[in-house]
């Protein structure tokens, strides 16, 4: 919502029977899909669909830290490079890192430190990248949540996946997920990101206007949503590792453990019916 | 700004004085440090302020032009806040282009009073489309001694208020003071272990697991949030922060509205 | 990209299967690998294509504005084309500003375009010497399993075929295709000491003495050539070489062109 | 004066009388105030205002030089930045170096270098920092100045203190000490600093137009000028040590020697009668 | 070419008798004039005039590669920098390295990798610097033919000189070293480098529209002036050398081998009638 | 600059001839080496000029166009002033932005030109507040043996005074040579101990303790200066300097001044 005014505020964001412009009610998410590895030379991957948002996440590591002198010689650096493609958005956004790219960035990086087991790899790095190929509001949101299948993907030590989801207030309502049209004309945006099964808020923003009450109804839709997002993730990966085991199955010549199967472009054929 | 290890034991100190309420410089756990403030240091800026919290010393000046408004926001000023972690202010900050803190810093400082409406952004166009009054807020750190979230917001707040938009020299009337509408109070809480500390100073910031700073306004509404760190919150954690937000933020802000 | 030293019993063995016609995933030497094209992936861009060549994954998006011509040519649009490497894509990419094999990849694709007049740029000058359309061919490396030249090339092809210019929303009459009236097709060669191959994956990349670039049109004309690395070719080796570009560039082609 | 043509020379810059605009001598300084000891991190500070110049300047070392590969192991770098904040000036200055402050930061390193015992500490730097906070002509002599305070502060061996005054010309007349309209519209600017006790000129710089006579009597201005401000610099010294001293009498628990006492934030009613 | 499209193509290039707007025919190249040694700092130097072309070429080393993460241990590194100085072109080129310069400086250092006896000198760079003084089309190839000169000159060992020129097709008709006119209005160019001796192909490369027959014809130009070129590269450094031999003579104590006979300021009347 | 170490006994006998007012190369302590200059050495540029200085060699262009005056500056032209330390000329030279010896040399050499008003920016204004010449001093250090400072200067000062205002081409009347009222003439002296020398060699210059450029004009008056280095200069010093400058500068002069 940052940078850009409500000049419009006539719009109607939610309708008489309480449906948003898309159709969605208040506490409803915006269909999501999840493929994990999904790249070759990446150590994990993965990629998310989430509404109009179409999000790549890969994880090199742990290794060597370069340059050297910002190795920790306790544990590893968790770094993650969140990256918006310049045609990811309408008015093409030039290359390279902005402002906010730098601070999300900075808040997934410290997101995932709370959650990988970094005391085990000393002078590594875990390096994440998060290249958002196509925008639609929430993509911090989209890309953590696939940077977190990406890290289990890649066999990178962690104490749980960690879930993320927006919600915000559009019209006075506290709504969940909002999309680009909402986060635009809408009241307040709370991106979250939260360990499913301890509850523990890992990454957590807010802007707008909320009182403590609308904050805590937020608060309430996006914990509950983190939960659905959470089985998405596990979904994801049991898919991965099954259809690896049927390929090895199919194939005579076993695959060495180390190597990759093959990524695979995505279509939409290949996402099953956990699309919400 | 881990570059400086801070021993174990220091921590386990801190941590043992906190969990009896008390604190390294004998603050109350939700106390924050002296704020001393002093308006229009700097005679070149349309508005500045020198904010001292405890023995963090920040300056803000704020200057403002004419341009064109973002064509997103046509009838809107344009508002720009910038930090300056000057190596002056500390051994651990050095010269060169902005690094990830200090734009962190920078746009939680500026979200808390862009989405607060503290200044009437409308007010500030001058012919829809074409000319806009740009603000630049730019907050320079003299002397770092923790808690930089809260000095800067303050000395910015505290900037805007007291600035006059010279439109005279540009020949667009009278000179006027800045259409403030609204006071957000950022208040910033650290967390060792399970101990929150409200306005943490170097030596607590230093060994703090995760932080949480909620920016509210005169109504105790919340405005921005940001977390900070690698450690996490439970939900009754942030909502008591959210609490102590709003109480301190009620004390301080007379300061920041006197003139 | 010489970070990863590749063994010379492997090169060894690479020449050896070479040397019998032969490679390492048993292709012919003149056999480029598997394309696969996804046009419109990206619904934020005025065209997009996402091209896998083999395991090499590149999406294209491309990008459309309006703005003034150069002076030099007050009659045509502009056509500007960005790759970004990013470290997603390989543990050798770094982030940070195009270094030259970025830039040279970025030069050697846009060369392919412009020079085959594959986009016709004189009918997207809107208003001579004051406004054309300007096109941003934005190139994103999504997993790199060698010869980019190609795998970027034909993406940004696909996308160029696929883009509607957003006239409409900008006011300039009704949306329309771009005026596509060639088809560069870039076929990339290798040599491993005195062996040619077509569509080098990564291991063959990395072995490599030398490499030759051949962009060549629907009658087989060559539009643009571009030599790589440090080894070299003989004059008939040259020859040979666009040759195999002509006739492997006519099998590609049609995929480039069905949309 | 460099960048901006003289567009007004009608202005009159010294009436009948031989005063100036602001009512000065030829041979007068601005008020001066000079405060040392004004920030808690920097090993040695000091707070100036002269005119209407507000400047800061900080030292820290001498510390270990970065990046290793400038060490000189046979002595000290002396290195100084000298930075304008944005709002220190008329036209907001975007933040970073320009080529003005790359240009000063180099004489005023070079201007140091000649008075700090630099073979006593090979290997490491001694970091000089100057912030113009508000400009009116003269900064560089008012941050080299001050930042001979912030030496002393930090206990950085030197020969002496350096002090610096410039001189020029407006109106044909040589004056001291010019301000930013004179600057602005005068004829010739020459910043001078010196070693007062030995006379030894450590910056010398000049534009304009002058003949080998008024570069004399300028210089003379200047030189005699730096003697004067060289008592305030010593006053500076003596007061910042006296009052701690006298807090360490008033408080109880005697302040452990590494400390720094508590920086205090300069105001009106700090400075003495010291100021000219 | 590139950057710029044809918009006058009513030009006229070659006129009914055959000859260019500058009275060559299709195989003639415009007069040339090299100079080894002219520099005295560099290790190695040449000068050269080529048509409207004034390039000088230096070499330094092989010398300890920096910073040292880039040495190979395994051989020296061959490293271009071409540069246009912002005069060289009609309208001024901002200073600094742009796009094409990047790419330029690739395909030449790539070109002198061949030829460079590179394994002798692990962990060492051989820089190659060319600055284009006045640019009149075929920088590039005029760089890398005095820059080969240069490196004779450093005493690099190198199993031959590379020579350079380029072709291209201006009215539908193949010529030889296209001028900026040329360049600009015609239908393609094709830059080639080679080892004059073996045949060897360094650097190609080609833009515009060729049919395969045209490309031949344009190599077997290219290649045929490449020999010619060559022979002016060894007269340059022939030249060169003999006159350091007459020197020597004529002065009385001799020069130290190490040191460089002094660099002349190459006016007009140092060219001998080697130009064609 | 300071990368290559002089030996101490280098400096002593440098020291000890200077004492007897003997030089490395013969020269006397006043003397500037020989400087040798060719004028439009570049067709490409409005103006030009290569200095050879001794075996300092240096080449200037002009570029000129047209474009806004600085708003403070309404009926004056623009004057800009750049160097290029390109690695070409020096071992110690690096390729990359300008560090600070090469933007004092570049600020030094400006000041020269602008503060003794060679020439009349005033007269190259076009239209006030609107357009105005612009020129560009661009400044090519190609071969580097000490004391840039005065060899940048003659052929900047040379380059000037040969250029021709392209006003034709744009459509502004006739092509005009720039107007030239004042001839400065840089001269710069190292002090090594107690010794002065006028022009440094390379030699000279690394073992320097300090050095002040003195620019004076036709009528011997004083331009601009620069002290550089860490050594210090007493009051006399500077006198004899300036007098020796004055001297000096007009023996170049007509050097200069000849076309």
């Amino acid at each position: 919502m940052e940078d850009i005014e409500h000049f419009a505020k006539a719009m109607k964001l939610i309708d008489a029977d309480g449906r948003r412009l898309d159709g969605r009610k208040f506490n409803e998410l915006r269909p999501i899909r999840i493929e994990a590895g999904v790249l070759r030379r990446a150590d994990g991957s993965a990629y998310m669909e989430w509404g109009g948002n179409k999000v790549l996440a890969a994880v090199y590591g742990p290794r060597e830290a370069h340059p050297r002198h910002l190795q920790d010689p306790a544990r590893a650096l968790v770094q993650c490079r969140y990256n918006m493609a310049p045609f990811s958005v309408t008015d093409r956004k030039r290359p390279g890192p902005d402002r906010r790219s730098v601070e999300i960035s900075k808040v997934i990086s410290e997101a995932f430190s709370s959650v990988v087991f970094a005391e085990q790899f000393p002078r590594t790095s875990v390096d994440i990248f998060i290249e958002v190929l196509q925008a639609d509001a929430g993509t911090r949101c989209a890309g953590l949540t696939a940077a977190s299948v990406a890290l289990a993907d890649a066999g990178v030590p962690m104490r749980d996946l960690v879930a993320s989801c927006a919600s915000g207030k559009i019209d006075g309502v506290v709504c969940l997920d909002l999309n680009k049209d909402e986060d635009n004309f809408g009241d307040a945006d709370c991106p979250t990101a939260v360990v499913p099964r301890t509850g523990e808020i890992v990454l957590l923003q807010m802007d707008g206007h909320l009182t403590s009450d609308e904050f805590e109804k937020a608060m309430d839709l996006s914990i509950d949503a983190a939960r659905r997002i959470y089985d998405l993730q596990r979904d994801a990966l049991r898919r991965r590792y099954s259809v690896t085991l049927e390929d090895i199955l199919k194939e005579s010549p076993p695959v060495p453990s180390p190597m990759q199967p093959e990524g695979r472009l995505p279509s939409e054929d290949d996402f099953g019916p956990e699309g919400i | 700004m881990s570059e400086e290890i801070v021993s174990e034991l220091m921590r386990a100190h801190v941590y043992r004085l906190a969990s009896t309420g008390q604190r390294l410089d004998g603050r109350a756990l939700d106390e924050p440090r002296k704020v001393s403030l002093e308006r229009a240091f700097v005679k070149t800026a349309e508005g500045s302020a020198r904010v001292k919290l405890g023995n963090t010393d920040v300056l803000v000046g704020i200057k403002m032009s004419v341009g064109e408004p973002y064509p997103d926001t046509p009838n809107t000023g344009v508002l720009s806040t910038s930090v300056e972690l000057i190596p002056m202010a500390s051994p651990t900050f050095e010269a060169g282009p902005p690094r990830p803190e200090a734009i962190e810093l920078a746009r939680v400082v500026d979200r808390g009073i862009r989405e607060s409406k503290m200044v009437s952004m409308e007010k500030l166009c001058i012919t829809p489309k074409e000319k806009v009054w740009i603000l630049f807020i730019d907050i320079h750190v003299l002397d770092y001694d923790g808690n930089l979230f809260d000095a800067c917001s303050y000395a910015a707040v505290a900037a805007l208020a007291s600035t006059v938009a010279p439109a005279k020299s540009l020949g667009l009337g009278d000179d006027f003071p800045l259409p403030v509408e609204h006071w957000p109070v950022s208040v910033t809480t650290a967390k060792i272990k399970d101990r929150l500390l409200v306005d943490p100073s170097l030596d607590e910031e230093r060994m703090a697991d995760a932080r949480l700073t909620v920016t509210t306004d005169e109504n105790g509404d919340i405005r921005a949030m940001q977390k900070g760190l690698s450690g996490t919150f439970s939900y009754d954690e942030v909502k008591g922060i959210i609490e102590t937000a709003q109480r301190v933020g009620r004390r301080i802000r007379p300061l920041l509205q006197s003139s």
